[in-house]
């Protein structure tokens, strides 16, 4: 709507060359359909207020995004070092009560997923990426877009609120499994949850609004010669991704909506008939799996959410990196549709022993594992194509490489999980709790690592030091790997997880010695993501210049009149676009790379493939 | 509504249609305006809303022993002593759906340029919602005065009040938001925001098209077509 | 090349981690012993192929790292090559999937002579009932639950008269003996979990959840309970003794029924009417 | 109708015609969908016919009124798919309505 949108009236757009001919003649092989739209008009702001706080550029909410969920992500850390201080070194913090742990394991698990991740990744990552790496000059709806960052702020505000209110934030597990979550006896059972709900419903209707934006600039507002099947994988990841959230996320409203209900108005959804205290409640007939049916038809494709863009973004880094196009495109496409749309259909695997229907596990089973398949694809593809690359082992590959083996192993035990008999003895372990913070905990982080390193030159001009990042990867990397790789085997022995202290158990004793290394682990791993904020103020001060496209790459976002790009990213004229992004080394090219808007003629010499 | 002309591209028919429109560049719908894609969008997003209620409500009355009370019998009204089942339901279902109609044609003469016809069906349709809204609190206090509560009833299992209110409630609430905008749009139409050019919105470039009532149109529908299933699950099942 | 050696000596620490642990699953107590075998597949399936992917990547590493002036390959697909991947990995898969759900179908399929035991559970504790000499458990409800009738079996139901009670959070079993646990909750979500039946499932407030299991070795485990029940959940713990026939026989025969029970509680009732007067 | 003449007719806008016509038809749907309570029509017919009067109905909604009929097959297949994913769900919700009332009723009452 932000246009001047006539029906029929098609505009001319300005073109970076001259068109020749009528339509669909031309000789030329240089050409390009004209626009269907016409140019996007932006509101540009000329006070403080508009144009860094309620901003409408895309770019400024991106890092508006980015920054606060950083913010909930610090606070996400430093719970885990109150965990594992307890995990570790019980009684060594004397005012950590059981009642306090549960809250922070709550807050911790929720923020991580929710807060953090999934806000950095299509809030952030996505505002910032999606114009520019589609050629647009802004999303569609720039001012809902803006509202959608403001709702994520009242949302976190919310979150911290619970921190301070009597009770202290909920204590749930941050499953928020009813009828415990509601009830006394779990921390935070009064204003905790409460606010919770509330802050989990805006955020979804702040989602909303930006996941609307999102999508719509993906599907109806690429620069011209910009097909689906030309754009980075980073945009395909997103846009999965953020459609994934949009169809899972009503799940999750309704069940805020409904356990509110329960909790406020003594509505019996998710309660049945409860004896507490030798008293039957005021509660009847309700049914504790409903919710968890809802809270998992949302969950799983949630923490795809976070994985989707993830492997977007890495496919773009190692194919940038290893100065070679990315192995398989298409079936890289594919999977990531795939995956997405498959991950609809496997949401019971989280609940083998939940008391379920015992014949949903033939079903969940073979459809969680049937997902191994797509994204074995992937896997596969990123290793073929450092096959004969020309690999720059800089920061940001090894992030990549790091991920690669962390979502792996992740995976691999993900598959362990699937697999409903060997989920029996392993659900509610600590092998569960290994799995996820493999796959979700570090591997999504290390790309989020990776894509800083990558585009900071890109939003700042200058190039982080390499020697910090090196640090700061190994530190992490090796330390986190050690944290969640023994950790597997906590869950062997059989300790549940969502465990406050667990040594009084003769066979669990066994592992003390193992719950001090972690911890001990984990407090370095943490410390070390001081290294990059460090890196970064460094940097801002005086950091090397990083020029125009630093690291010679094709997608459009390099290739824009200024970097760090202006509102409108793109000058007085939109790109135009010729050839997919990965035409990394193509034979008889003079260099090694060729940007997606150099046209054909001007490359016509080389063996280029696919464009 | 209308497809542009796409130089250089012809628009092909039926499922190869969509394979070249999907394959193509700029823009996967053709011709669709972008916030008209958006409300598509969002209602997509919005039926996920709807079909999570009521799934939920479809599970907790096949699982709750307790005998679920009849609706045509609550529901039923009272005209002179005579029960009528589901009496005023049927009035509110005819109602939002002459409403639907309302709407249709607004869309229609708001394409055609025709000021008056669009800005009045605009009016007659939020009457109209503004009526559907007046007889479900109507209803609700019908029912609130024969003792349903959220948390119980007197005629059998304690979630049908608690389906019942939260469901309606959530429709309800649809539709006073559409009646909302069915207001500020009619207003819009008749101040002549869009004439011309069309006038620029606040704090944004937006410029008012008549695609807009389209969209409001879409979402308008949107509410008929969810209260169609509430009325068939809720009232008739 | 360091960066090389440094991720294939994660690798080969994962490997050597593995084979070296001290810390693995306890030993198995009850007939699923196929689960640990799953297990053992899907490590030397799911670990060969983390290896190799590994290995593959260190190679990638040694090999290609960047040199200046060298082209990397130009190649944006090999269907072939994306096809074998593909078929490999599904048959991998399925070889993962059917003993999996092989043995789902043993476990959701309960013996036709399991004996049935009630586990009860609450914040923060559990309880059990046996069926008794008719074999058959009475049904309950929560709303029954009081002094009188600590299970909240329904007084009307006649099979619920023989049930034996054990109001203790140790029960004991019959070694040998296939049992179905049937698991009910009084008030939030709660698992009854030994990890050397290596068997478990939630119990669930407003439903009757199941599963079984048959013990295999006689001693004494600990029960964890494996769901987040609130603050009480790290020490809800209960336990297990499995006795062979002669010994399981001798301490059946001590518990009390519930008639034996209402008998009792009627007579301490009539007592402290007596006592006030 | 074959996308050409969706194309042509999309130049002007649809005749009045056909909105009365849906219009009327809806009108007279849902009055037999609630003759569908009123003549008290029980158990499969019941059933079948509730369903059939509303899946007409939002058809017709959707197809015209909200003019899907008339909109190309890439936005109409974007909208459709994604209800597979709750069809699975309606239907696994059965499943496990059923089986969670026969536990309930199983262990819990007497009979
Ligand atoms: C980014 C997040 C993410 C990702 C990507 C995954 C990926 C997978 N997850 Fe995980 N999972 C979580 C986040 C994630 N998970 C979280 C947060 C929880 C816990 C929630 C909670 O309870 O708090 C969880 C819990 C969880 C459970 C429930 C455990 C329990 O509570 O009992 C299960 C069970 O099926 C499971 C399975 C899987 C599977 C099969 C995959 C697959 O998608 C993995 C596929 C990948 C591979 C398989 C690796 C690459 C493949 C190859 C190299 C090919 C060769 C492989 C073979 C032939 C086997 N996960
Ligand atoms: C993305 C998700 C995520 C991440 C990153 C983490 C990170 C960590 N988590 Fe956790 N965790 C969860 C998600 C996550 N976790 C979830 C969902 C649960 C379940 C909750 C529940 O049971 O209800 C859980 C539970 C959980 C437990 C189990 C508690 C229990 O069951 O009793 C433990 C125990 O050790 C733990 C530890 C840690 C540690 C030590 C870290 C970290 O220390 C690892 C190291 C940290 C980093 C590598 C950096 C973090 C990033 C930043 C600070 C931002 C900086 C970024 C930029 C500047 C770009 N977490
Ligand atoms: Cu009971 Cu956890
Ligand atoms: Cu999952």
């Amino acid at each position: 709507m932000s246009d001047d949108y006539n029906d029929n009236k098609i505009i001319q757009a300005q073109s970076s060359e001259v068109m020749g001919g009528s339509a669909g003649v031309n000789p030329d092989m240089d050409y390009v359909r004209p626009s269907e739209l016409p140019e996007q008009d932006l509101y540009h702001g000329h006070t403080f207020l508009t144009k860094w706080v309620f901003c409408q550029d895309a770019k400024v909410i991106g890092v508006q995004y980015f920054l606060t969920a950083v913010f909930t992500g610090v606070v996400g850390l430093i719970l885990s070092w109150l965990m594992r201080l307890q995990l570790g070194f019980p009684g060594l913090a004397g005012f950590m009560t059981a009642e306090h742990y549960y809250q922070f394991v709550t807050m911790h698990g929720m923020i991580m997923v929710v807060y953090f991740l999934t806000a950095l990744f299509l809030g952030g990552f996505g505002n910032y990426l999606i114009p520019l790496m589609v050629g647009a000059r802004d999303m569609v709806f720039p001012y809902v877009n803006m509202l959608s960052f403001w709702m994520f702020f009242v949302a976190v505000a919310v979150l911290m609120a619970s921190f301070f209110v009597p009770g202290g934030p909920t204590g749930s597990g941050w499953t928020l499994y009813p009828p415990q979550a509601i009830l006394e006896g779990t921390p935070g059972s009064g204003a905790g949850i409460l606010l919770m709900l509330i802050s989990l419903s805006l955020f979804v209707i702040g989602f909303t609004m930006g996941g609307l934006n999102y999508l719509i600039t993906i599907l109806q507002a690429r620069t011209r010669g910009m097909t689906l099947m030309r754009m980075p994988l980073t945009i395909w990841g997103i846009f999965t991704a953020t459609v994934l959230a949009m169809l899972a996320f009503p799940a999750l409203l309704v069940s805020s909506i409904m356990m509110t209900l329960d909790k406020v108005l003594g509505t019996s959804f998710f309660m049945p008939t409860i004896l507490k205290a030798g008293e039957v409640l005021e509660y009847g007939g309700g049914s504790p799996i409903l919710f968890q049916h809802l809270f998992w038809f949302f969950g799983h494709p949630e923490v795809y959410i976070v994985a989707l863009p993830a492997f977007g973004i890495v496919s773009d880094l190692i194919s940038v990196h290893a100065r070679k196009n990315i192995f398989g495109y298409r079936m890289m496409v594919w999977a990531i549709v795939g995956i997405g749309a498959l991950s609809f259909f496997v949401w019971a695997h989280h609940m083998y022993v939940s008391g379920m229907n015992p014949w949903f596990g033939f079903f969940f089973a073979s459809t969680t594992l049937i997902i191994a398949v797509p994204t074995a694809m992937k896997v596969y593809n990123w290793i073929l194509t450092l096959w004969r690359g020309n690999i720059r082992i800089n920061t940001v590959m090894l992030w990549c490489l790091g991920f690669i083996v962390t979502f792996v192993n992740g995976g691999i035990t993900g598959i362990f999980l699937g697999n409903v008999t060997v989920d029996v003895p392993l659900s509610d372990t600590y092998f569960v709790v290994a799995h996820f913070h493999m796959v979700m905990g570090i591997a999504p982080l290390m790309v989020i690592m990776g894509a800083v390193y990558h585009w900071f030159p890109l939003v700042s001009g200058r190039l982080l030091s390499e020697k910090l990042g090196k640090w700061h990867f190994w530190l992490t990397f090796l330390g986190a790997y050690s944290i969640y790789f023994p950790m597997h085997y906590l869950g062997f022995i059989g300790v549940p997880r969502r465990y406050f202290e667990m040594y009084d158990s003769p066979y669990m004793t066994s592992a003390v010695g193992m719950n001090e290394f972690i911890s001990l682990a984990a407090f370095i791993v943490g410390a070390a993501q001081f290294i990059l904020i460090f890196n970064v103020i460094k940097t801002l001060k005086n950091g090397k210049k990083a020029g125009k496209n630093p690291w010679q790459a094709n997608s459009l976002e390099w290739h824009t009149s200024t970097v760090p790009p202006e509102h409108g990213n793109f000058g007085d004229r939109l790109p135009v676009v010729h050839r997919w992004a990965y035409d990394y080394s193509v034979p008889g090219a003079k260099e090694d790379y060729i940007p997606q808007t150099t046209p054909p003629s001007e490359v016509a010499h080389t063996e280029v493939e696919k464009t | 509504m209308s497809d542009p002309k796409i130089d250089g591209f012809e628009l092909k028919p039926g499922f190869k249609g969509m394979a070249s429109d999907t394959g193509s560049d700029q823009t996967m719908f053709k011709g669709v305006h972008w916030g008209k894609a958006m409300m598509w969008i969002f209602l997509l997003s919005d039926t996920f809303v709807f079909s999570c209620f009521l799934i939920s409500y479809m599970k907790g009355r096949a699982s709750t022993p307790v005998d679920w009370p009849i609706p045509s019998e609550v529901f039923a009204l009272h005209v002179g002593g005579v029960p009528v089942p589901l009496l005023l339901i049927a009035i509110m279902t005819f109602v939002l759906i002459t409403s639907s109609g309302t709407m249709a044609l607004a869309v229609k003469y708001g394409y055609e340029k025709n000021k008056k016809m669009c800005g009045w069906l605009v009016l007659a349709t939020a009457i109209g919602g503004l009526t559907f809204v007046g007889m479900q609190v109507f209803e609700w206090s019908k029912l609130i005065h024969e003792g349903v509560r959220p948390w119980g009833n007197p005629f059998g299992a304690a979630q049908f009040g608690s389906f019942f209110f939260m469901i309606t409630g959530f429709h309800g609430f649809h539709v006073s938001i559409g009646v909302i905008f069915l207001f500020i749009y009619a207003y819009k139409i008749f101040a002549g925001h869009y004439d011309g050019e069309g006038k620029r919105g606040w704090f944004t470039t937006m410029r008012s098209d008549y695609v807009e009532i389209e969209i409001l149109g879409l979402y308008w529908h949107f509410v008929d077509l969810v209260w169609v299933f509430i009325f068939a699950f809720f009232y008739l099942w | 090349m360091i960066v090389g050696l440094v991720f294939l000596a994660v690798i080969v620490g994962s490997v050597l981690f593995h084979i070296f642990t001290p810390w693995y699953w306890t030993d198995i107590a009850s007939n699923w012993g196929a689960m640990d075998d799953t297990i053992t597949l899907t490590f030397w399936v799911g670990g060969g192929v983390f290896v190799a992917v590994c290995l593959f990547m260190c190679y990638c590493i040694f090999k290609f790292s960047y040199k200046e002036g060298r082209k990397a390959e130009y190649k944006p697909e090999d269907k072939k090559l994306e096809k074998i991947l593909t078929w490999a990995t599904t048959l991998g898969v399925a070889a993962l999937l059917a003993p999996g759900l092989i043995i789902w179908n043993q476990y959701v399929n309960v013996p036709k002579n399991a004996i049935h035991i009630d586990v009860m559970a609450w914040q923060w504790g559990w309880q059990y009932r046996l069926p008794g000499k008719d074999g058959k458990l009475g049904t309950t409800k929560v709303v029954n639950i009081n002094d009188e009738n600590p299970f909240g079996i329904n007084l009307d139901d006649p099979y619920g008269k023989d049930d034996i009670l054990v109001q203790s959070d140790v029960i004991n079993l019959q070694n040998n003996k296939p049992v179905k646990i049937l698991l009910r909750s009084v008030d939030v979500l709660h698992n009854w979990y030994v990890p050397q039946f290596r068997s478990k499932m939630d119990a669930v407030p407003g439903t009757v959840t199941f599963y079984w299991f048959e013990p295999n070795k006689v001693g004494e485990y600990e029960v964890l309970c494996a769901e987040y029940c609130g603050v009480g959940h790290y020490a809800m713990r209960g336990g297990v003794i499995v006795q062979d026939d002669q010994d399981y026989s001798n301490w059946e025969s001590e518990q009390e029924t519930f008639q034996e029970y209402i008998a009792k509680q009627n007579l301490l009732n009539e007592e402290k009417k007596l006592a006030k007067k | 109708m074959d996308e050409t003449k969706k194309t042509e007719q999309q130049e002007s806008t649809h005749k009045i015609g056909i909105y009365l016509w849906i219009w009327g038809l809806l009108f007279v749907l849902s009055f037999f969908s609630y003759m569908v309570d009123w003549y008290n029509f029980q158990g499969m017919l019941r059933w079948s016919l509730i369903l059939f009067f509303m899946f007409l109905k939002a058809g017709l909604i959707m197809a015209f009124f909200m003019h899907l009929f008339w909109e190309r097959y890439a936005l109409v297949n974007v909208l459709l798919w994604p209800m597979t994913a709750i069809v699975c769900f309606v239907a696994l919700m059965v499943a496990e309505g059923q089986y969670t009332l026969f536990s309930r009723i199983f262990y819990f009452f007497v009979g």
